[in-house]
């Protein structure tokens, strides 16, 4: 089956018909997921938003359920259920990736997210492949495929003219089937998508282990700012704060997005903060991204997107930290053993 | 979790006639933290006050609340009930229901919701608020005067006379200041001297007063009670427990320079007195022009001492002490009129002298032993311009402001001038002729009655012809053109602070207004005080004065003084600023900002992260802060916060009426 | 010899000599003309440093954390410079604390689109205000840019418009603070958005908090500004941060006389910590 | 919310709609001069909540943004007269601070009437009684402030048809499962 890429617009608009839909846009000059609707031009020739989609599920700003004291003295609560049917359309192979990360955390290992599961639930994804690669992408060295992505509802694999749909699972197929007025029969095959930027990744995990003190950190963390920017743009960052806003006698619980780039995250009620310095944040981060997530979830927390490379106000770049795991001489914990 | 007690007063019908106060202690009831709300009908009074007690003590009440009338009319009254029980009396919040409430609404429905707001806000605040404490500041009951003046000289004598030490710091080598300089004093015409130098020597030998003559501050810190004062008592050469006084050294010095005393009209030796009553009654060494000095030859001085109390080794001496209180009396001086008044011939006809040269040649122990006789040629003036407000009242070339004495000493040197020279001739050109004081205008009209010329106008140039002083100006009352010759002209010059001042103050951080005279704490209400606690002005340094103001001003300071160094120690505030030295960066922002040097950076050693630090940061001397809190929002850390006003209370107070 | 040059064989000395412990420069980075703060303290890695119109780093930041270990070499343009004035003015280092290699910059192109940075065409200063040495000459520089004209094109928008201008910009701000961490007047140990007591800044994400944090910003950062509109370049949002800082420079120039902060050790206190007795009254 | 959507629904000005105003008054000056207002029984809007601060040196702009952000729709600040400055030169600085800040606040696009600074001392309880009146006057006639809010925020959540309002707070919540 292909569609046209003249037919996408009429297609969002059949689609947007009772459900939000979500499309790359540039709004107010930042690139980001944006409900589709008047005003809002699609800019599918973005490689990757600015903002990464992980809202649509994960909102930086999530309130979880309000409070309040009855006549009696009693506290009640009431939860907010801010889920509803949205469509994500035009979603890249790596987000898509990201999606598979913040599903291990968010709804396995015996921990089911509410917020995360409803949103989740309700959220069809539509994602279209790469024909070409900024200069940051690299997710083919995280083992992303830039045309394919098998978690999608539906994936639109990129073919110049024409999309190659496939549909993926059994919400997309039942989308699909909606979707004739505007596809047609046929095949095309897929432009392959040449990326100029490449990392090996062979043995960094395991050599990660045994780098916990080494100098690398030291070098690389000390022209971090601590800021949360590349936190805020990764698509698989999943940290959050609960705090609330009260009044005299209700208020509400909310949890909003949180980095582990700051002084405060890590700093504990009695002062002590056992991350205090720009050393232990960046080596926490990055171990994060390419150790400890392996080793819980079995696959990179980074999937290459490059959003971290292209915003990094110092050009603090990943894709060099691992180049000097790689060049690193230290014999893998695992292979000692 | 506080315990937050509210407790609302009707008073009789002036709050609950306007505001329903049962609706709003309903209201008060549902607030967070409020255990138990009272009605009272006047809760100012002693059941009153009883039932707030009793409340307290059985529902473990540990923050007030009250809602009646202004703050400022009972909130010592609700701290001191509170300093009875176990709140703290600054767990206290007092909503205002009467002043800024019942009193200026109508409409019932609207008052009680406006009381309801207000109530809100103050136990939203009370539940932020820490108990305070005030600290005891002890006093060290001995003053500090600064100025040996007439001021001065008086502030001393009533505080010692009440029995306390007294330090009088005087820069000069005598006590005296600028009274003892002049010949007579309006309007009772008494001899100054005469009345003057009793003084000085009343305040010499007190037991009670110490006199540093020819000293300066050189350094100060503390505050009230507690001022640590660094004297630099100058080397005078002379061993004072030595020295008689006999003078013979003065008369066989063989230096001569010119004597400040006398208004550069005559000349003095290098080993001096300032004048003959000086007190203390010992001569100094003039270090700049003693030959032995300077030269390394001479010596005479010592070889006719008869005690051998000449010492040429003598060193500046520098000596702490501390004083519970410290006396400005820093007197003033006269404008430097000469670069100001270039169309006076700006210094260069001699015989245009200033009014303070004018008392020193009509005094009997002035360089003309009385005799008024012009500086140039030493013959007697026939004809004399007195100018007045020269530099007064003129902005554009002096000083805006009105000198105060002048129009009385320059009705006296007329009516001298003419009582020495009675075929003279005196015109006073003046702007205004200001008399308010007992006798002052009949001086005046005396002076009238004397034959003295006013013409009232400015004289707009001096000029010379022949050995005569042409002054032409304006008599604006018949708007003609006046022009006098006139032998002598005498020029009645602006009062302005004494030199150093700005920085003497600066060390007390003592206010001074543009023109640098120290500034009172209130113009009308604390007009010997200044806004640093414990430091008070006499005389001239607070602005242009006579001397029986000056006089009066001395013994208002003195009394001031006595009623601080009879405590035996002050308690402090306690709503002062504090540092949190864990956020601050010690930047000094807040060093900048504080009105009385309150704020310091020390440097600290911490502990962060396991290290030991080094870092700078700021403290808050708690006798300086009177609790403005401007500091606090310099800081943009909130290291500085204003206990009794913290920014935590004021946001929630701010929160409480927005969302409560 | 370039100033290239001289910054690697200094650097070196430096380092070899023991005079300083850490030297501050940039280096190439991974992608064509990007370059990225580098922080050395072997003499060997010298060589490293790199100095070219693509250094868009504003240095003066790094310092803070660096003088611990001892004394700081770095490369400082006119930004820096000031940056480092801010610094010292503060309390944050010493002047002793850091050895500074000075360059005249003629201004630092953008990698992608091959013009002048914004901040740069604005800079009114690319000579270092101080250095311990020059490496290479002093710079001419083109006339800057109007720096107030954006002030005045917002000034000119009609109330209403210019509240949605705002509002728009705090809607999109994500509040990852980096304005504030690249910001060299940014040196609170701890920032009013992190106290917890006062609560200043909710932890929402919205536009009502964002423009607590923006306003508040601009409050403190306002008449120490050193311009260097490192703010802007960093934000992720490419918010027109230096629209707000201006304007406060703005109106500072025009109230209380003209005023550059940070230009030199011994200038008076900033605008809002001290008065005049002459000020404009409007409030009567 | 989108920001253009809070801004009219800001717009419509809710019935019985009354402004709400804070005024940070100073101890020594202005709060003297509002009690003596009260002294001499003045009337004026009771829009107006005083909140005392001993100096106008003390007023921090970001108790004006939380004010405006958490729901007055006019601010009001108030102390000695420069020159009398209760400790000497705290109104000094606030004059710089707020001459600065108001002009920031009315570029952000605040309507100049909602923050406001007047000199009132102790004995102008006049001069206190015609500001309130005209600040309230001007603020009622801008009508609520047309700034995004939190507000909305605290929208309590859509209660689904049929079910209770309230849950009870949990005894206690187990997980029903943790693998490592």
């Amino acid at each position: 089956m292909i569609l046209n890429k003249k037919n996408l617009t009429p297609l969002l608009e059949s689609m947007a018909a009772g459900r939000d839909v979500f499309v790359p846009a540039r709004v107010d000059g930042v690139a980001k997921f944006a409900l589709f609707g008047e005003g809002v031009e699609c800019a599918f020739d973005l490689v990757n938003t600015t903002m990464p989609p992980k809202d649509l599920l994960f909102p930086q700003t999530q309130k979880m359920y309000h409070f309040d004291v009855d006549a009696n003295g009693n506290y009640r609560i009431r939860e907010y259920d801010e889920s509803r049917e949205q469509v994500v359309f035009g979603i890249r192979p790596c987000d898509m990736r990201s999606i598979v990360c913040l599903d291990e955390v968010f709804l396995t290992k015996g921990f089911v997210d509410e917020f995360y599961a409803n949103a989740r639930e309700k959220l069809l994804t539509v994602c279209i492949g790469c024909a070409s690669a900024a200069e940051t992408c690299f997710c083919e060295s995280m083992g992303v495929d830039p045309q394919a992505a098998p978690n999608a509802d539906i994936m639109l694999q990129d073919c110049g003219e024409v999309y190659r749909v496939l549909a993926q699972t059994p919400k997309g197929e039942a989308e699909v089937a909606n979707w004739a007025a505007f596809v047609e029969e046929g095949d095309a095959e897929p432009v392959a998508c040449e990326l100029s930027l490449a990392v090996d990744m062979d043995g960094v995990v395991d050599k990660l282990e045994g780098l916990y003190d080494h100098p690398i950190w030291e070098n690389l963390s000390i022209k971090c700012l601590n800021c949360g920017t590349c936190t805020y743009v990764c698509p698989t960052c999943h940290c959050f704060d609960i705090s609330q806003d009260m009044r005299r006698k209700d208020g509400v619980r909310f949890r909003c997005w949180d980095s582990c780039m700051f002084s405060e995250y890590t700093m504990m009620a009695g002062g002590h903060n056992p991350r205090p310095e720009k050393l232990e944040r960046v080596r926490n981060r990055f171990m994060h991204k390419l150790n400890f997530f392996e080793r819980r979830y079995g696959m990179s927390l980074c999937v290459g997107c490059g959003r971290c490379v292209e915003k990094c106000p110092v050009a603090l770049d990943i894709t060099r930290l691992i180049d000097d795991i790689g060049a690193c001489d230290v014999v893998p914990v695992a292979q000692a053993e | 979790m506080s315990r937050i007690g509210v407790f609302l007063c009707y008073c009789g019908s002036n709050i609950a006639g306007t505001v329903d106060v049962e609706a709003v202690a309903e209201m008060a009831r549902s607030l967070p933290e409020v255990v138990y709300v009272e009605t009272n009908k006047y809760t100012c009074s002693d059941p009153g006050q009883e039932g707030v007690k009793n409340a307290i003590i059985e529902k473990g009440i540990d923050r007030v609340v009250v809602g009646a009338c202004s703050p400022r009319m009972h909130e010592p009254t609700w701290r001191k009930l509170l300093a009875d029980t176990p709140v703290n009396p600054y767990m206290l919040e007092v909503a205002n229901l009467r002043e800024q409430c019942s009193w200026v609404h109508k409409d019932r429905e609207v008052a009680t919701a406006k009381a309801i707001d207000l109530v809100k806000m103050a136990v939203a605040k009370v539940a932020r608020l820490q108990p305070l404490h005030s600290i005891e500041i002890p006093v060290h009951k001995k003053a500090l005067v600064i100025g040996g003046g007439i001021a001065g000289m008086q502030t001393a004598l009533d505080i010692a006379d009440a029995g306390f030490q007294v330090t009088i710091v005087e820069r000069e080598t005598s006590l005296g200041g600028k009274m003892v300089m002049l010949d007579k004093t309006f309007p009772t015409m008494d001899c100054s001297a005469c009345i003057c130098t009793p003084k000085m020597s009343e305040v010499g030998n007190h037991p009670n007063i110490t006199v540093k003559s020819y000293s300066e501050v050189e350094n100060v810190s503390g505050y009230i009670g507690n001022f640590e004062v660094t004297i630099r008592e100058k080397a005078k050469f002379i061993d004072y427990n030595l020295c008689t006084g006999c003078g013979a050294c003065e008369t066989k010095c063989p230096a001569k320079v010119t004597n400040a005393f006398e208004q550069g009209m005559s000349q003095r030796t290098a080993i001096y007195k300032m004048f003959p009553q000086a007190v203390p009654a010992k001569p100094v060494i003039d270090a700049e022009h003693c030959l032995k000095l300077t030269t390394g030859k001479c010596g005479v001085c010592s070889k006719v001492c008869p005690t051998g109390a000449i010492n040429y080794e003598d060193e500046d001496k520098l000596t702490t002490e501390t004083y519970g209180a410290v006396v400005f009396a820093t007197g003033y001086k006269l404008i430097d009129w000469k670069p100001l008044y270039p169309e006076y011939g700006g210094g260069k006809y001699e015989d245009v002298i200033t009014g303070l040269q004018f008392e020193r040649l009509v005094n009997a122990s002035g360089p003309t032993e009385g005799h008024v006789l012009r500086p140039s040629d030493r013959t007697e003036p026939k004809s004399v311009v007195i100018i007045k407000c020269v530099g007064s009242r003129d902005p554009n070339k002096g000083k805006a402001y009105c000198s105060r004495a002048c129009c009385m000493y320059s009705a006296k040197h007329a009516h001298q001038y003419l009582d020495k020279v009675p075929d003279g001739k005196c015109y006073v050109f003046y702007m205004d002729v200001r008399t308010p004081g007992k006798g002052y205008d009949e001086f005046y009209m005396n002076t009238l009655h004397d034959g003295a010329q006013y013409i009232r106008g400015r004289v707009s140039k001096i000029y010379k012809e022949g050995d005569k002083l042409i002054c032409k100006g304006e008599d604006t009352l018949t708007s003609s053109q006046v022009t006098v010759s006139a032998d002598m002209v005498v020029l009645e010059t602006a009062m302005v602070p004494a030199d150093g001042i700005d920085e003497l103050a600066a060390k007390f951080t003592v206010g001074r207004d543009a023109d640098s005279w120290l500034v009172e704490a209130h113009a009308k209400l604390r007009p010997v005080e200044t806004n640093t606690a414990g430091i008070y002005l006499a005389g001239t340094c607070q602005g242009p004065k006579d001397i029986p103001d000056s006089v009066c001003q001395a013994g208002a300071a003195a009394s001031k003084v006595i009623g601080l160094l009879n405590k035996d120690a002050l308690q402090s505030n306690p709503q002062i600023s504090r540092v949190n030295e864990t956020l601050c960066q010690g930047d000094g922002a807040c060093v900048n900002i504080c009105p009385y040097g309150a704020i310091s950076i020390v440097e600290k050693q911490f502990r962060e992260n396991s290290r030991k630090v080094v870092r700078p940061v700021a403290q808050v001397n708690p006798g300086l802060c009177q609790g403005c809190g401007a500091c606090t929002v310099t800081c943009r850390a909130g290291a500085m916060d204003l206990l009794g006003y913290t920014n935590e209370s004021i946001m929630r107070e701010v929160d409480a009426l927005c969302q409560w | 010899m370039t100033a290239q040059d001289t910054i690697r064989a200094r650097a070196r000395e430096l380092l070899e000599s023991g005079e300083v412990a850490s030297f501050v420069g940039w280096e190439a980075g991974r992608f064509a003309n990007q370059t990225t703060p580098l922080i050395i303290s072997d003499p060997a890695d010298a060589d490293k440093l790199v100095f070219n119109e693509y250094c868009v780093n504003t240095l003066a930041k790094y310092v803070r954390d660096l003088v611990p270990r001892g004394k700081v070499g770095l490369v400082v343009r006119g930004c820096d410079s000031r940056g480092i004035v801010r610094l010292i003015v503060d309390q944050v280092i010493k002047r002793e604390d850091v050895y500074l290699i000075g360059v005249g910059c003629p201004g630092v192109i953008d990698r992608k689109s091959g013009e002048p940075l914004k901040k740069c065409t604005e800079c009114r200063h690319n000579n270092p205000v101080i250095c311990d040495e020059m490496a290479g000459d002093e710079v001419a520089k083109d006339a800057p840019a109007d720096r107030f004209a954006e002030v005045r094109e917002v000034e000119l928008m009609a109330q209403p418009e210019r509240s949605r201008y705002f509002e728009s910009i705090y809607a999109k701000c994500i509040r990852c603070y980096a304005c504030r961490d690249v910001c060299p007047c940014c040196t609170c140990r701890e920032c009013f958005v992190d106290a917890r007591r006062e609560n200043w800044v909710g932890k929402q994400n919205n536009v009502a908090e964002n423009r607590f944090y923006g306003l508040t910003r601009v409050m403190h950062i306002g008449d120490r500004c050193i311009e260097c509109g490192e703010c802007e370049r960093v934000c992720p949002m490419d918010l027109p941060l230096m629209k707000l800082n201006r304007k406060v420079i703005q109106d500072l120039n025009d109230l209380f006389g003209e005023f550059e902060s940070s230009m030199s050790l011994d200038e008076g206190p900033e605008p809002l910590i001290t008065y005049d007795l002459a000020d404009r009254e409007e409030f009567m | 919310m989108s920001v253009v959507e809070t801004n009219e629904a800001a717009a419509q000005v809710p019935e019985n709609w009354e402004p709400k105003i804070i005024a940070f008054c100073c101890h020594w000056c202005t709060y003297t001069g509002a009690d003596l207002a009260g002294l001499n029984r003045m009337n004026y809007p009771a829009n107006v909540r005083v909140l005392r601060i001993p100096c106008s040196g003390r007023m921090n702009p970001q108790y004006v943004i939380e004010a405006l952000n958490k729901g007055c729709d006019g601010v009001l600040v108030c102390g000695c007269h420069p020159g009398d400055c209760h400790y000497v030169t705290g109104n000094y600085f606030a004059r710089r601070r707020m001459m600065i800040f108001k002009r920031l606040l009315e570029y952000e696009g605040l309507e100049p009437d909602r923050f406001q600074v007047r000199w009132i001392s102790g004995a102008e309880a006049g001069k206190f009684r015609d500001t309130v009146m005209s600040v309230v006057e001007q603020v009622r006639a801008l009508g609520p402030l047309n700034l995004t809010r939190e507000i909305p925020y605290f929208e309590l959540p859509a209660v689904p048809d049929g079910e209770e309002a309230f849950d009870a707070v949990p005894e206690e919540v187990v997980p029903e499962e943790v693998s490592a």
